[in-house]
């Protein structure tokens, strides 16, 4: 099968895939770390002459919604998937009804346990709170007192990257005395961190699972009157330009463009049947104020396209 | 359907009847539109295989909108359903996968918390006489879902035994068991509303409270009946949807309700109470599914989808008033 | 019933009543707006709680909860305001609470048998039967009234309470309802019989029971007293005319309405009224006569027409044109139409006139709202007189008299009376008639339709007929009767 | 206050107002046990700073709330506050960072913004004649909230210049700037509501939409108005939170309707429409920040939180059913 889809983006079809489409089915799109992983999706796709399709809720809250793209795009016989599963466990069924038929899937950002999968690309969220907590232990003295930010109750992604914060932090001998959830956003980070400040004066770092979160976070501290290193996750452009301006101390990006370009390189390789690794490392970057500047122009070389 | 069959039979009152037919499932004109609109666009939306992928992607929210439908019935709603869904499901998981008990057990399980949150909104409303459901359920959607999270600390539970996915996960021919549930549970409710008393009195309620009540009507005991139903079907489509996805996650249902009363005024209920039927709710529940798979199938991205139901949503609902209208001219 | 006590917080409606009804007795019960008849019923039917007294059924004590208590006991009850269910077709209304089932203990309902049992109810009552699988909420009010009495009719009750049911019926549906009223008595059966229509008392009534301020002041046999004795029992003073009726010499020609048509009528409608005279529309429920209201009033579109206020042409579309033309539409029923229910007095009446009650700022004043409201409350004698009191507090003549109230609030030049003495008593229908003579007497003119003939007889100076959307007749007061009012109502061409 | 003061004067209903009043502010009686408990149980939490941290974090909500007050007045919903709050700020930064246009410019188009969505749900409902503001809003919820995505591809906006951020941001003495902005707009408010012909016609509506309409009301007109403002008060919102967080984004206002509403509710408000007051709401949306704000403080876990606040919005409105039932008893 395969038809040209009517919303495919490019255009361009490489001939030796006979017009196979890629589908890409992401966690959500309306967040800029998703944009990235688009971004990169999208350029391989026209680098490497084959069509992709990127699809995903409008937030990531929606579990269902997202197996349900994942079914329609399963409908309309890609030539393989690539999926970042919201709640890994959920989309197994479905992922496994495109093995049967034949199709390769190939999980991103985060993994499921699906027997036939072709790869799993990314870093494991844990592991990027691991160095979150290390680069944030980094700036602080044995004993000094930290706070966590979490997403949403119940948001894997994030309740992985505070563990891994967790335990890199407790290992360093730093005491964790607060660590509350504000849903992701911005505005709700600001009132938590504002309440937390009142209980906990000697707060010397913070840590927020994703940089929206770290940039509210930071504006509770400033209002304060405070300057205390708050360390983010994900490395959008906003963060970027806050550690340039001295503000945010630092943002873990789990590469999201690279998983992006990575899942669709590997995509074509397991259509045309060439060997793919089982598990690939799209590796981690450590942004602080020393490489932010090369970030910022990268993230914004891939943006505008 | 059968509504038309019955009232044609009785010649005098014929032409009153289609009309009133056709008023009480206007929505279905949006949905034809909708459909045709779709088969244009995409030569993948009228395929059998498709269809069936939108009776099963329906199918969750067309149990939770059956069940909402009697709350705004009874001019009440029920904003829980989705954390009793999810309460339901993990309690269930806890049971049937964490302590490896019998699946039936766990099915038990999993009903019987449905009906109890659901009955626990219509004591909270009528015993402390709540001044509307809108608190008592709010309260309980918090509560259920924060217990939803504590039981497992957050943790999905995956690995269903097989009885328990049967609902949602198998076929029988090309159709899904959760549609033929759907049928089922539509037709039971169809003749739950319209033939017997506790149905009657729940239209009454929802018409005039202060009347049924006069009219020897115990509301108090028919409204509990209305919300215990509504929670039991909240977890039957639990049941549902942990058949299709093999796991349990405290973040199920989410903002569920949303869909679910969309789904039902949708399909031509009052929120004022007292209008509404089975099977306008029904056809309410595929506008969203097809739209949503339609949109799907076209690519549209997500921000755009988000814009184009909202469009769709006022365009149905306007469809079913103009036709309304014109009805009432002729 | 024994010794009731009733107080809502402060206000001690009954002040220990004791009252008794026979088996095929018809028992009367009279009293003023707010004497609490409504209120003593609601209390034998478990609408409302009593604080203290007996209740004795059949000799026995009992004690009666809920409305399901009394309908077990065989009381069936047609409240003052109705109580039905729009939504819900007319056969099911009428077998609410009772709906028939098969035989086994799990059998649906059998919408078939209540169809055909509720048509035969409904024929009895004089109505077609056809309207039994009609919704409701589709009929006119005094057709929903006769429901409710269907209703209570196939309880198969020991006792009927009717709470003023004649209010928003016309002549021939009254005179059905006697019929009804006396092959109940032959069977036995007890009739409590609210009213404020005291010919229709003094025709269907046995005895009569007087309540005032909250006591009973006596028990009385109907055919050996007089109306006289009865007001004067009732309002503590004596009435000296029931229709205090003026007569104006007649003015140039006020109000006119030309041709209009609606759409559910057959052809268009004309007439005139010129000022000095009170003109009145008689007709049966259903003729229409709201409808043609409705539309001059720009509450209803109208498909053509013209309306000229003191002979200039307004142009109507909306009732907010209407009022700025210097019209006032009494609205028929008070509840769905007329009243904020849970709002103050004094809003319920200024409301149709905020304009006026404002400061140079543009900002309500409060001051002279609850002034102005205060005067209009004197001056109909609403009580409770507190202005603070939501709307929903009053009895059901008291409410009445509000939506009055709002009207002449708007200084309107033209007042359009639908069914405006419908459950007051007598001593304020005289006020209401007495307003409006004065009304007439400062240049104002009034329209009132009517379905209670010898009001219309004893106010009018000029009775338009209406059938089936159509003017059948046109009499000056002198050449008009019962008869030929009834006659022409009935689609007689002359 | 006011309006006891008034009524106090006047000696022969002076017991009746003070029930009134009471009645009236029922929640504050919730509001008073939750703070008692909340001294208690924690000594940070009865501090001028805390006390201020309580006043601004409450500050978005108070402003939706107050504006949700006015549709919910009418017996109406907005579900598309939110969305609205999300495309004014998003248009804002897109006009005022993004082009760099005047700061006033920006908060001109984030105000008109709100406006206009308002005006759309307004018209939506009255010219279209949609059976329930339910559906209209919550196609605009959808719409404006695609919007708010696409606009900038899901980016957010950074970096607004000083006058835009100032009412979100600022302090004058220890008090928050935005808490001012709270407070001038629930006395505008209740004037408005209770001093205005617009404002009692509000209440008219909701009240009897029918006997409204026949007192020569013109009651689409006065809609349009509600559901305008309501709009207005969304954008005010978004532009208090952009001064609080100094960014934009098109997810801002998340499901915030729901809290507006409950805060309305909470401040015994009623669904039929008709009753309610300003200073009810306000309690409302005080009575959520304190709960929260103390949640934290006493660092109650997340899941926790959710079942407590549940459980709160219950026992605060039944408080005050219980106090109404005393008070008509006595
Ligand atoms: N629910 C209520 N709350 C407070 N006061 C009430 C309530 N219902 C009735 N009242 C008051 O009780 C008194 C008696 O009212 P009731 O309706 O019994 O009068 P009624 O004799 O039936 O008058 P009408 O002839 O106007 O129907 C009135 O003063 C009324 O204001
Ligand atoms: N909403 C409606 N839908 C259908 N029919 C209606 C509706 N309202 C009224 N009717 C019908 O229109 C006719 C005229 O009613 P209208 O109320 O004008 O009569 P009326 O002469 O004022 O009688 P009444 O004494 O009941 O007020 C009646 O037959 C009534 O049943
Ligand atoms: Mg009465
Ligand atoms: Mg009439």
């Amino acid at each position: 099968g395969g038809e040209k889809s009517s919303g495919g983006s490019s255009e361009k079809e490489g001939n030796e895939l006979e017009g196979k489409t890629i589908s890409v089915v992401l966690k959500t799109l309306s967040s800029p770390y998703w944009k990235y992983v688009e971004a990169g999706a999208k350029a391989a796709g026209k680098e490497l002459g084959v069509e992709v399709n990127v699809v995903g809720p409008a937030s990531e809250s929606q579990v269902i919604e997202q197996v349900n793209m994942i079914e329609d795009q399963i409908n309309q016989s890609p030539g393989a998937l690539v999926v970042s599963p919201t709640q890994p466990s959920t989309v197994v069924p479905s992922l496994e009804q495109a093995t049967q038929q034949g199709i390769p899937v190939l999980l991103i950002d985060t993994d499921a346990e699906l027997k036939d999968k072709t790869t799993f690309i990314g870093t494991e969220n844990f592991t990027a709170g691991q160095e979150a907590g290390k680069l944030l232990a980094s700036m602080l003295n044995k004993g000094d007192e930290v706070a966590l930010i979490s997403g949403a109750l119940g948001n894997t992604a994030t309740d992985e990257r505070i563990k891994g914060a967790k335990k890199a932090l407790e290992d360093a001998g730093m005491k964790v005395v607060a660590e509350q959830p504000a849903d992701s956003d911005k505005s709700k980070a600001m009132s938590v961190m504002e309440n937390i400040l009142q209980n906990n004066k000697n707060i010397k770092g913070v840590f927020a699972a994703n940089d929206d979160m770290a940039l509210g976070v930071l504006r509770a501290v400033e209002a304060k009157g405070m300057k205390i290193p708050v360390i983010g996750t994900d490395g959008t452009v906003e963060a970027v330009e806050s550690i340039i301006a001295g503000k945010l101390a630092g943002t873990i990006a789990q590469s999201p463009y690279d998983m992006g370009y990575l899942g669709v390189e590997n995509a074509i390789k397991a259509i045309k049947g060439e060997k793919v690794e089982k598990r690939i490392d799209s590796g981690i970057d450590v942004i602080t104020k020393e490489n932010a500047q090369e970030k910022l122009e990268f993230l914004k070389s891939i943006t505008k396209e | 359907m059968r509504e038309l069959a019955v009232n044609s039979s009785e010649t005098n009152v014929e032409k009153k009847s289609v009309k009133h037919y056709l008023s009480k499932f206007g929505a279905l004109i949006g949905l034809i539109i909708l459909c045709t609109v779709l088969t244009i666009l995409s030569d993948k939306f009228l395929t059998i295989n498709n269809i069936m992928n939108i009776a099963r992607q329906s199918s969750i929210n067309a149990l939770l909108a059956l069940g909402m439908l009697l709350p705004i019935l009874t001019a009440g709603i029920d904003l829980s359903v989705g954390s009793i869904l999810a309460i339901s499901i993990m309690l269930m998981g806890i049971v049937s996968v964490n302590m490896g008990m019998h699946p039936i057990l766990g099915i038990l399980v999993c009903l019987l918390v449905g009906c109890f949150f659901g009955w626990l909104n219509g004591i909270l409303l009528t015993k402390l006489k709540l001044p509307h459901p809108f608190i008592s359920t709010l309260g309980t959607m918090n509560i259920a879902r924060g217990l939803a999270l504590i039981v497992t600390a957050a943790a999905p539970i995956a690995g269903f035994p097989y009885l328990i996915q049967f609902l949602g996960r198998e076929f029988v021919g090309p159709i899904p068991v959760s549609f033929l549930l759907v049928i089922v549970m539509y037709i039971i409710f169809h003749i739950f509303l319209t033939r017997t008393k506790t149905g009657r009195y729940i239209y009454a309620i929802g018409g005039n409270k202060e009347a049924a009540h006069l009219s020897g009507i115990n509301v108090d005991r028919v409204l509990v009946i209305v919300y215990t139903i509504s929670g039991f079907m909240a977890s039957l489509a639990g049941l549902v949807m942990v058949g299709r996805v093999n796991s349990a996650f405290p973040l199920a249902g989410l903002s569920y309700e949303l869909d679910a009363i969309a789904a039902v005024i949708i399909g031509g209920a009052s929120f004022f109470g007292g209008v509404g039927t089975v099977w306008g709710t029904l056809i309410g529940a595929l506008i969203i599914a097809v739209l949503r798979n339609g949109l799907n199938l076209l690519n549209v991205s997500a921000d755009f989808q988000m814009a184009v139901i909202g469009f769709v949503i006022i365009a149905a609902v306007y469809v079913d008033v103009i036709r309304q209208r014109k009805s009432k001219k002729d | 019933m024994k010794g009731i006590k009733k107080s809502f917080s402060n206000n001690h409606v009954l002040k220990g009543i004791d009252f008794e009804v026979k088996p095929g007795e018809v028992h009367v019960l009279l009293g003023e707006n707010g004497a609490g008849k409504s209120t003593l019923i609601k209390i034998l039917t478990g609408a409302y709680q009593k604080d203290e007294g007996e209740i004795y059924w059949e000799g026995q004590p009992v004690q009666i909860n809920s409305p399901l208590d009394a309908m077990q006991l065989g009381i069936a009850t047609i409240y003052q305001e109705l109580n039905v269910i729009p939504e819900l077709k007319v056969y099911e209304n009428i077998f609410l609470g009772r709906e028939i089932k098969g035989n086994g203990k799990f059998s649906f309902i059998n919408h078939k048998q209540m169809k055909e049992s509720a048509k035969q109810f409904l024929q009895m009552l004089g109505q077609d039967p056809a309207i039994a699988e009609q919704p409701l909420g589709y009929l006119g009010i005094g057709q929903q009234q006769l429901v409710e009495i269907a209703k209570a009719l196939t309880l198969d009750a020991k006792l009927i309470i009717m709470d003023e049911p004649t209010a928003s019926l016309s002549q021939s549906e009254v005179e059905q309802l006697y019929k009804t009223v006396e092959q109940l008595k032959e069977k036995g059966i007890a009739i409590i019989f609210i009213s404020h229509r005291l010919e229709e008392i003094k025709r269907i009534g046995d005895r009569i029971t007087i309540l005032r301020d909250g006591f009973k002041i006596d028990t009385l046999p109907v055919k050996t007293t007089s109306t006289d004795h009865w007001i004067e029992l009732m309002v503590g003073r004596t009435l000296e005319e029931k229709y205090p009726k003026q007569t104006f010499t007649l003015g140039e020609e006020g109000f006119r309405v030309e041709d209009l048509k609606v759409s559910g009528f057959k052809e268009p409608v004309s007439f005139s009224i010129r000022r000095g005279e009170i003109v009145g529309i008689s007709g049966l429920v259903g003729a229409g006569r709201t409808e043609l209201a409705r539309a001059i009033f720009g509450a209803d579109k109208k498909e053509k027409g013209k309306i000229y206020v003191d002979g200039k042409l307004v142009d109507i579309k909306s009732p907010r044109d209407a009022i700025s033309a210097g019209i006032a539409f009494i609205t028929e029923d008070r509840k769905s139409e007329g009243l904020l229910l849970d709002q103050p007095l004094y809003m319920n009446i200024v409301l149709a006139n905020m304009d006026n009650f404002r400061k140079k700022s543009k900002l309500i004043d409060l001051k002279k709202i609850k002034q102005g409201a205060m005067d209009y409350v004197k001056e109909l004698k609403i009580r409770p007189g507190n202005i603070e009191l939501n709307a929903r507090k009053l009895s059901g003549g008291n409410q009445q008299k509000v939506v009055i109230a709002k009207w002449l609030c708007t200084k309107a030049k033209v007042f359009i009376f639908d069914e405006p003495t419908r459950g007051i008593d007598v001593g304020a229908k005289v006020e209401v008639y007495r307003l409006m003579n004065q009304l007439v007497e400062n240049g104002a003119i009034v329209l009132m339709i009517s379905s209670d003939l010898p009001e219309i007889l004893g106010m009018c100076d000029r009775v338009l007929v209406m059938s089936e959307g159509k003017i059948t007749a046109d009499f000056p007061i002198n050449e008009a009767s019962q008869e030929k009012i009834m006659k022409a109502a009935t689609g007689g061409s002359n």
